[in-house]
C-alpha cells in the first residue's frame, strides 16, 4: 500500500516546473526517484534522473514500486492507466480537479491490475526520515519527525497543520497518508485505518476530515477494533451545510455525511475528537499515557 | 453546476428520453401564447434551482391560455426558496395515471455511479427512503461496463415492474446513464417518472448537476448562471469558490480543509466567520480578487489569512495576498499565521509590506484576530 | 467448452420466430431447455418452456450451463454480454451480421467472466444423440448419429453436408461444432481440435475450413500432435483471392489465408485433404481403417 | 465497404489528423481551379479503389493551373487497374523529408485490433514487412481499454521515434484508432504519413473500409458506390452477394462455404462456375433477384441449384427459387441439390413447379450438371 525506503519512485511529468521542484525537494528528503517520465523529452535528464518518453520506457530501464503524477487534471486518467498498466503498483495521483467520472475510471482499471491510487487531490505521503512522495513540506522540522502516530487527512494544509501538532505533543509520525479531498479517492481512511491497524511502527492514529461524503462513518468500525488510541478532527462544524445531489444524493447518502454525524460515529467507536487543531496534540498526548 | 430543468430535459430529450412537450417564458405573454401552441391543460413550472418547488407555489396548472397568462403573472418574479422566478416551463398537462423515480448519481461511498429505481415516485421519495427502503432499489453500475439495457432491465424488474412499462423504463434508464456519462454529471434525476393514462412513460421533472472539475471539456453544455448572491457569482466568474456566511471576521486560507478548520477554530475562539473562501492550488494567484470580492462587504470586523503551505507554496501565496492587501488598504486589524514551504520568505514579505508580525500558531492567532475584532485586543 | 446432454439450456429470444421454431426442435431432440428470455414477456411459456425477462432473472429460478442467442446481430453483443455477466460459461451466438467490432468486445468480455463464446454467424452444436444447442437439423438421420468423429466447421450449411459424408461413411459424429463464418469467432479451429485431442469419445476429426483469415493455419500443429485421424475441407479453391485489407492486412497476413496455404500447412500436419465433399467419406473410412 | 481516398480524409479530418489542403475534381477545369486555390505545385491523384495507383500513372503533380488541367485531362476517364477514373483528388503537393507507415486494422489471429507503424513507411512496406519485420512493429490494442495516447507513444517509441516527431505521430495514430473504432473500420491506414521539410506529420495517402455488418448504425458515412460491374452493383443494391466469375453454370447455393464448396466440385467434374451467389440467412426471401441477376448474364450453360438447410429451411429456400423460376422461365438446364430441415416439401415443391426430380447427393448433381450443361447429358 505505501512506499518504504527501498521502494523506488518514477515521477510522472517530471520536466514540469512542479514537477521538476518537487523532484528536487524529494531526492533531498532521500527518496529514490529511478526515474522520469515525459513524453517527447526521452533522453534529457533532471535533478540527474533520467527522462523517459513512457512509462513502459523507463520500467523498461529503470523498474520501480511507486509513481507520483505531476500532470495536470485532465490527464490525469491517462497517467494512472500508463502507470497501472506499465506494472507500478502504488500510484500517487496529486492533481486538483480531476473529473469523477475520471477518477472512477482510473480506480476501475487499477483494481483490475491489482494497483493501488492514492489521490487525486493529495498531497501524496511521507514515512518521516525515510521517504516523500508527493508534495508535502518534508524538511520542516516541527511538523514531520520519524515517530509512532499514523495521520490520514483527507486535506493536504489541514494535514501538514495537523502533523505539526503532533510534534508539539513531543511525538513525531509513522506514516502521514494524504488520501485526498475529491469526492472519490483510491485510498480511504478505512482502508488507511486497516493499513495503521496492522503496522508494527504506529501506536496511535489521527484521523482529519471533513465534511461531506461517508468516508468517516465508513471507517468507524474499524476504530472500534484496531485497539489503538485513535484521535479526529473532522473540519466544517461551522460551515453551511451542503447541497445534496437531488433526491439520488439522500438516499445514497441517508443521514450520514454531516460533522455530527462523523464525529458521533468515531466517537462511539471510541475516538478521542478534537474541537479544533490544537486539541490534537492534547488528546494524543493523553491518549499515549493512558494506553501505556 | 446544477441545470435548470428545462437545460435538463432539453439533454434527456436530445437522448432519446421523453419529455412533455414545452416552451421556456419569461413574460406572461410568452407563458400564454405557449399555452395556445400546446394546447390546453397546461402546466406552469418555476424554473429556479431549489427543491421543494411545488409546495412553495412554483407550480400552477390552466386550463386555457387567459389563466396561463394569469398564473405567469403571479409567478415570475415571484421569491421561491429565497431565489427570484425569471422563468418558466411551459407543458402540456400529463395525465398521470401512477409517478416513478429513476436516479442516476454517483456514489462516493461505493466509488461508483450508482442506478437508482422506485415504483413510488413523486416528492414523497426520501420519505419511501426512509421507511419503506424495500421499495428502492440501488444498483451499483461498473463505469468498464457501462449501465446497458439488460442492467437497465433487472433494475426494473427487480422496483417490481413487467410487461411493456419494464422495456419503456428500462430504455429511459439506460439513456439517463448515457447522459449522466456522457455530461460528466454528478446527478441525473427523473422525479417523477410519469406513467400516463395511456401507458406512456414521460420525464415530467428533470434534474441534473455537472461536475464543475469537468467543465473545460464540456464544451456542449447550456450556458448557465449557478444559484447565488452577486458576490458568489462573481468569485464564480473568476473561478473562485466564495460563500458568504452571517459573521463579521474575513477569512483567506489555503485548501478547502484547512478554510474550514479555520472557520471551525474562529468559532471555537468566539468569533463568527463571515466567509469560506479558498486560496488553494493555483487559486493563490487570485488572491487580490478574491479579498476584494470578501473585503467588499459591510460590516467585516477584521481579515484572518491563515497559510499552511505545501503544493501552493506559502512564500507564493503570502506575495500574492500581501500585494492585495497593499492594493486595498482595508481599514481593519489583519492576523496572519503562516507556516509550511518557503515560510521564512513568506514572513518578510508579511513584515516588510503589511508592517505586521506573522503568527506561526493558528490557535493563538485565532484567539488574537477575535480579541481585535471585537475591540477585546 | 460444450455442452453435454445434462446441461441446461437456456434460450435467449425464446419467443421470436426463429427461437420458438428452433425451442421445439431442440426439445424434440432431447436437449435440456429449462428457461427462455425475452424482455418484457416475462411470465408466458414457449412450448412449456418459461419464459423470464432477463437472463439474471431466469438464471435466479432455473440456472443454466450454456445460453443460445437468437436476437438479430445488432443485439447479439449485449445478449452475449447479458448472458456472461449473469454466470453463464458457454453462450452460442447464431446470429449472421454481426459487427466486428462487437464481436472483439463480446470476446473480450466473455473472457474477463471465464466463459467461451461459440459463434457468432455458426450453426451451434450437437452432440448426437444427446444434446443440439443451435439451428442443426438434428432430426435427420442420414447427418447426425452418434459416433467417433469430431467434426468442426466454419460453414453451417457445408458442415451440415460434410456430416451427411460422414454418415455415408459408415460413421458417426461424437461432437459437431459450428463455430462460425465470421472474421472473428470466439471457438477457433484449434481450440476445437484441442479438445477434440482431449476428447474421449473423438478417434477421427473432420475439419471443414474455407479461405480467408488463418484459423486453419494456426490449427496445424495442433493437427501434428494430436496423435488421431484429421481429415480437411478447404472450400473456395476456384473462388477468386479475396480483396486484403490494404497494407495492412497483407502485413498481418502475410502469405497466410489462401485454400493453398492451408491445405498446404495441414497436408504437412499430417491431415488428409479432401478436394470435394465426397471424398470426405472416402478419406474418412480409409484414416479409420489404417488408424485401427 | 471500401472509401475514397478523400472520403477518408474527410473522416481523419473532423478527427484532427492533419491531412494535405485539396479538393475533389470532376474534370478538368476544376482541377484547374483547385490548383489556382490551393496554390501550386499540387498533385492530382486518381480517385479508384485500387492499390499502386502511382504506378498505373494515377498521381501526376502539376506547376501550374494550365499543368493541372491538362494532367487531369489525361487522367478522368482513363482506365487504372480496370476502374474508370471519375474523379480526382487536388492537393498542395507535399515536401517530403521522410515517409512512415500507420495503419490500424483487425487482426482475425489475435481476434483484436491491431495498431502498425513504421518509420519505414511508402509503397513498398510490404517489401519491408517481407525482408525487414524487425521495422514494422504491431501492437495488439485491448478494446477494453482502447488506444490510449500512451499506447500510441509506446507504438512509436519502439518504430524508433523520440522528440517531437513522437509525441506528434502518436497523437495521430490514437486519432486513427478513434477513426477505425468509431465507423466501425477494417481497416484504417496511412501510408505513407509524410513528415515534411518543416517537420510537419501528414496523412498523404488514406484508405480506410467499413465493416458492411454495421453499416445499419454507420448513418453519417459518406455514400458511396463500391466499385464493381454494373451486376454486382445491382446485386448489391439489393442486399444480395453477386460475384461474377469467368464461367458459364449459374450456381445458387445457401451459405458462403456451400456456395463456395459448390464451384469447388463444379470445377472438380470439369465444368467452369458463373458466379457466386449466396442466399443464406434471410437471403433466401430475394431469391428472384439473386436468380434474375445471375442468369441475366450471356453465355450461360446451365442452373446448379445446391441447398443444405438448416437455419435457413430447406422448403423456405425452395419455395423461393421455385417460384422465381417459374416467372423467369429460363431456357436451360436446371439440377437442384437439396438437403436439410423440411427437405420433403421441398422435393415436393421441386417437383410440382419446376418438373424436375431433385438430387439429394451433390457430387452426383455436380456431375450430372456439367454433363448437361455442355451437351454430355
Amino acid at each position: 500500500m505505501l512506499a518504504k525506503r527501498s521502494d523506488r519512485v518514477l515521477v510522472q511529468g517530471i520536466t514540469g516546473r512542479e514537477g521538476t521542484y518537487w523532484t528536487e525537494k524529494m531526492l533531498q528528503y532521500g527518496t529514490r526517484i529511478v526515474a522520469g517520465v515525459t513524453p517527447g523529452k526521452g533522453g534529457q535528464s533532471v535533478h540527474g534522473v533520467p527522462v523517459f518518453d513512457t512509462v513502459e520506457a523507463a520500467m523498461l530501464r529503470r523498474p520501480a514500486e511507486v509513481s507520483v503524477l505531476f500532470v495536470p487534471p485532465m490527464y490525469a486518467m491517462a497517467g494512472a492507466c500508463e502507470a497501472t498498466e506499465a506494472g507500478i503498483k502504488n500510484v500517487v495521483v496529486l492533481a486538483d480537479g480531476v473529473p469523477v467520472h475520471d477518477t472512477m475510471v482510473m480506480l476501475a482499471r487499477a483494481s483490475q491490475y491489482g494497483a493501488r491510487i492514492l489521490g487525486p487531490n493529495g498531497p501524496g505521503m511521507i514515512v518521516p526520515g525515510e521517504t516523500m512522495v508527493g508534495i508535502l513540506p518534508c524538511w520542516l522540522e516541527d511538523v514531520f519527525r520519524p515517530g509512532s502516530v499514523g495521520v490520514v487527512s483527507r486535506s493536504g494544509s489541514l494535514g501538514t497543520a495537523i502533523c505539526h501538532q503532533v510534534i508539539r505533543a513531543g511525538l513525531g509520525q509513522s506514516v502521514v497518508l494524504g488520501i485526498g479531498g475529491d469526492p472519490i479517492v483510491g485510498t480511504t481512511t478505512r482502508e488507511a485505518l486497516e493499513f495503521f491497524a496492522q503496522d508494527g511502527r504506529t501506536r496511535a492514529v489521527v484521523i482529519v476530515g471533513e465534511l461531506g461524503g461517508t468516508m468517516e462513518e465508513d471507517a468507524a468500525p474499524v476504530v472500534a477494533e484496531m485497539g489503538k488510541p485513535v484521535v479526529a478532527f473532522i473540519a466544517g462544524g461551522m460551515a453551511p451545510e451542503g447541497k445534496r445531489m437531488g433526491h439520488a444524493g439522500a438516499i445514497v447518502e441517508g443521514d450520514r455525511g454531516t460533522v455530527r454525524s462523523k464525529t458521533r460515529l468515531l466517537a462511539e467507536a471510541g475516538a478521542h475528537i478534537a474541537r479544533t487543531p490544537n486539541e490534537v496534540a492534547e488528546l494524543l498526548s493523553k491518549a499515549m499515557k493512558t494506553n501505556r | 453546476m446544477r441545470l435548470y430543468e428545462y437545460q435538463a430535459k432539453w439533454l434527456f430529450a436530445a437522448q432519446g428520453i421523453p419529455t412533455p412537450p414545452g416552451a421556456v417564458a419569461t413574460d406572461p405573454e410568452q407563458a400564454g401564447a405557449a399555452a395556445e401552441q400546446l394546447g390546453v391543460p397546461v402546466a406552469l413550472k418555476a424554473q429556479v434551482l431549489a427543491g421543494k418547488r411545488g409546495k412553495a407555489g412554483g407550480i400552477r396548472f390552466a386550463q386555457d391560455a387567459a389563466g396561463a397568462r394569469a398564473a405567469a403573472h403571479d409567478i415570475l418574479g415571484a421569491t421561491l426558496n429565497g431565489f427570484v422566478v425569471e422563468s418558466l416551463l411551459v407543458e402540456q398537462r400529463l395525465d398521470i395515471a401512477s409517478e416513478l423515480y429513476l436516479g442516476i448519481t454517483t456514489d462516493r461511498s461505493r466509488r461508483c455511479p450508482v442506478a437508482i429505481f422506485s415504483a413510488s415516485g413523486g416528492v414523497e421519495i426520501e420519505e419511501v427512503a426512509r421507511s419503506e427502503p424495500e421499495k428502492l432499489i440501488v444498483m451499483p453500475i461498473d463505469v468498464a461496463v457501462g449501465f446497458q439495457t439488460y442492467h437497465a432491465m433487472n433494475l426494473a424488474l427487480r422496483g417490481g415492474l413487467g410487461g411493456k412499462l419494464l422495456t419503456a423504463v428500462a430504455d429511459v434508464a439506460s439513456r439517463l446513464y448515457d447522459v449522466y456519462w456522457q455530461y460528466d454529471a454528478e446527478v441525473a434525476e427523473i422525479n417523477p417518472l410519469v406513467v400516463t393514462q395511456s401507458g406512456q412513460v414521460v420525464a415530467a421533472d428533470a434534474r441534473m448537476s455537472i461536475d464543475e472539475n469537468a467543465l473545460p471539456r464540456q464544451k456542449n453544455l447550456p450556458k448557465n448562471a449557478m444559484p447565488g448572491s452577486d458576490l458568489e457569482i462573481a468569485a464564480r466568474e473568476q473561478g473562485l469558490t466564495y460563500i458568504p456566511l452571517d459573521g463579521d471576521i474575513c477569512i483567506l486560507a489555503n485548501g478547502a480543509g484547512l478554510t474550514l478548520a479555520t472557520m471551525d477554530l474562529i468559532a471555537a475562539h468566539g468569533g463568527r466567520p463571515a466567509n469560506f473562501t479558498e486560496v488553494g492550488g493555483g487559486n493563490y494567484l487570485k488572491a487580490r480578487q478574491s479579498l476584494a470580492i470578501a473585503l467588499s462587504r459591510p460590516r467585516i470586523k477584521a481579515l484572518f489569512v491563515n497559510v499552511f503551505g505545501a503544493f501552493a507554496r506559502a512564500d507564493h501565496i503570502a506575495d500574492g495576498f500581501t500585494q492585495a492587501l497593499v492594493e486595498l488598504k482595508p481599514d481593519l486589524p489583519i492576523v496572519a499565521c503562516i507556516r509550511g514551504t518557503e515560510e521564512e520568505t513568506a514572513w518578510r514579505l508579511v513584515r516588510e509590506r503589511l508592517g505586521i508580525e506573522p503568527y506561526k500558531d493558528m490557535d493563538l492567532a485565532a484567539a488574537a484576530v477575535v480579541a481585535r475584532a471585537y475591540g477585546r485586543g
